[in-house]
């Protein structure tokens, strides 16, 4: 098995993990206060694929199987599914 | 992304590692042990251990987990699921799924229709096994069933939802292939008291979910056949659990998205609540 | 031939530079503003994730690891064919 | 003596399967590159090739080589099994995919830009094509 170096006291796969779910998180927050829905659904299947990449560090391969087989295969296609039946722009709420 | 927004995720994302150095640094929180948690040490020594009272019989530590020391959640979830299906039909109780209504069936290019062809049987093939070799390497019947779930959403994408509809695909069909995998995860589950009783033992000795025998309760599946002299593991009840749960949670999955795929105005037809 | 640590460290280097074009699809992708280019943005970080996993179970000597490749590249293709059809301005079931 | 040369050859198969991955590393690098510099989404679709047959294709069938000759064999086999797979669906799976992107953003409306000319948007606006 491989050794990697120690860096400031971590290894390779937790310096590898924080950059990963940091990733996840960016894209969490796009998809958040993305108003374009598309655009939305895409930065979604960036963040599967970021939390996938988490969890092949982290040695689980059941979760990548189970995780980018819902985030890129299911949960896109059932939004884009229902965008296509309702407007692709979120509009701005306005206070009353 | 605005140059003030990347600025704001820097600064936070600054602020909150510092924060947290300081706060390891200075010992004010709790910091996760590298060592194993007591439950995992007990996980990892009874799962695979043949001379345990408590063992699985699968080399898989977590479908182990997930069917035998956790059976029931999992029961319980598969259940939820069911539920979440069967609220999404009701929305569209009225909507038939026919040849005539499922729009034009003109579909995608030759060629991805032609790439989708090979695709297409290849999908089953990993979600079968996935699911049939849950018990021996990463995966099991959740895994399968979402992947086998993309299999008829490609169908209906690149091809059309006519050719399913032409090909037989109704929602009653679908809805007793789900039904059947429910069920057949509930008769495996309370198989072991009633073979019991079927045997004329004590009743009430034999568990729900019981997947090995016991010293107290004698009666259960089998963990392996011997077979012209190789022997076959199947891990008691789970590999049938599996299955069932791929058979369940792959039709549940195609159900919905034929619905959905249908054409708006079939949906505004006959979907919703009758006025 | 090579001996095992040259290899073992041909193959570091090799994932080292995957994750480096990695992080540079990561940028682009939320940076960019046009839905086509996230479209092949993401397709590109799936097709790094699914040889990462490969590079990955070969270096840990992990052969488990290995079993999330081939459903990758298959669902890659996947997401393409939805937002192909819906950027077509069609109903995905037609 | 013949099983030492076939060890031999296998060894150097290997060995050039390896090459081949950090060949296709670089290859990766090249296509993450073309992506920040190329400005338009039909030049980018040159880096996604660079970045699929040559940064995913090759280096999973090195991958799988190496795997086959310089691992013990039950994880070797498994290992280049699956990689040789992997390989042949990318191979079949992206060019179709780009095809069908391609296609799609064209009739979303996103053009060539700048183009001299745009042949399929002519087609298109005379009804010779859909």
């Amino acid at each position: 098995m491989f050794q990697g170096p120690i860096i400031f006291g971590l290894t390779v796969n937790e310096i590898l993990l924080a950059v990963f779910l940091t990733l996840a998180l960016i894209f969490t927050y796009k998809t958040l206060v993305e108003r374009d829905l598309v655009k939305a659904v895409v930065y979604s299947g960036g963040e599967a694929v970021s939390y996938a990449l988490a969890f092949v560090v982290m040695y689980a391969p059941d979760l990548v199987l189970a995780y980018v087989a819902v985030g890129l295969g299911i949960y896109s296609a059932l939004f884009l599914f229902v965008i296509t039946r309702t407007e692709r722009y979120e509009k701005e709420v306005v206070e009353a | 992304m605005s140059s003030e927004e990347a600025l704001a995720i820097i600064v936070s994302l600054a602020a909150a590692a510092l924060l947290a150095v300081v706060a390891v640094g200075q010992g004010l929180v709790p910091v996760a042990s590298t060592d194993l948690t007591p439950l995992a040490r007990f996980y990892l020594l009874n799962v695979y251990n043949g001379s345990s009272q408590l063992w699985g019989a699968s080399p898989e530590v977590i479908t182990s987990i997930l069917w035998d020391y956790r059976g029931l959640d999992t029961v319980y979830e598969t259940a939820v699921f069911f539920l979440a299906i069967i609220a999404t039909l009701t929305l569209f109780r009225d909507a038939k799924l026919l040849p005539e209504t499922a729009g034009s069936g003109r579909g995608m290019t030759v060629i991805v229709k032609t790439v989708t062809r090979i695709t297409f049987v290849t999908i089953p093939i990993i979600a079968a096994s996935i699911a049939l070799h849950g018990h021996l390497t990463p995966g099991g019947g959740f895994q399968g069933g979402a992947a086998f779930g993309v299999a008829p959403l490609l169908l209906i994408t690149a091809f059309s939802l006519r050719l399913a509809a032409e090909r037989g695909w109704s929602k009653g069909k679908l809805l007793t292939v789900r039904t059947a995998g429910l069920l057949a995860i509930g008769l495996i589950a309370v198989s072991t008291p009633y073979i019991i009783a079927a045997l004329g033992g004590k009743a009430g000795i034999g568990y729900v979910m019981q997947n090995q025998p016991k010293a107290w309760a004698e009666v259960g599946w089998p963990y392996a056949i011997a077979y012209a002299g190789m022997r076959v593991l199947f891990s008691g009840t789970l590999l049938f659990l599996n299955l069932a749960e791929l058979f369940a949670v792959s039709a549940g999955l195609a159900l919905v998205f034929t619905v959905i795929a249908m054409p708006t105005e079939v949906l505004e037809k006959g979907g919703g609540v009758k006025k | 031939m090579l001996s095992l640590e040259t290899q073992m460290y041909i193959l570091a280097g090799a994932v080292g530079l995957y994750i480096l074009s990695s992080l540079i699809y990561a940028y682009k992708l939320a940076t960019e503003k046009s839905v086509p280019d996230m479209v092949i943005l993401v397709d590109s970080l799936t097709y790094d994730l699914a040889v990462f996993i490969v590079a990955l179970s070969i270096l840990t000597q992990n052969a488990y690891l290995a079993v999330g490749a081939l459903p990758l590249a298959i669902w890659a293709y996947v997401f393409d064919i939805y937002m192909s059809k819906y950027l077509e301005g069609r109903e995905l079931g037609d | 003596m013949v099983t030492d040369a076939l060890t031999l050859i296998g060894q150097v198969l290997g060995c050039l399967g390896l090459v081949l991955a950090l060949v296709g590393a670089v290859n990766d690098l090249i296509a993450a590159i073309g992506f920040v510099r190329f400005k338009n989404f039909y030049l980018r679709l040159h880096a996604l090739t660079v970045g699929v047959i040559g940064g995913t294709f090759y280096p999973l069938i090195g991958l799988g080589t190496y795997a086959l000759f310089c691992i013990a064999p039950p994880l070797g086999y498994y290992v280049a099994g699956v990689s040789y797979v992997t390989a042949f669906f990318v191979l079949i799976t992206a060019p179709a995919g780009s095809h069908a992107i391609a296609r799609g953003a064209h009739r979303a409306g996103y053009r060539p830009e700048p183009a001299r000319e745009d042949k399929l948007a002519k087609d298109r606006e005379e009804g010779v094509m859909e």
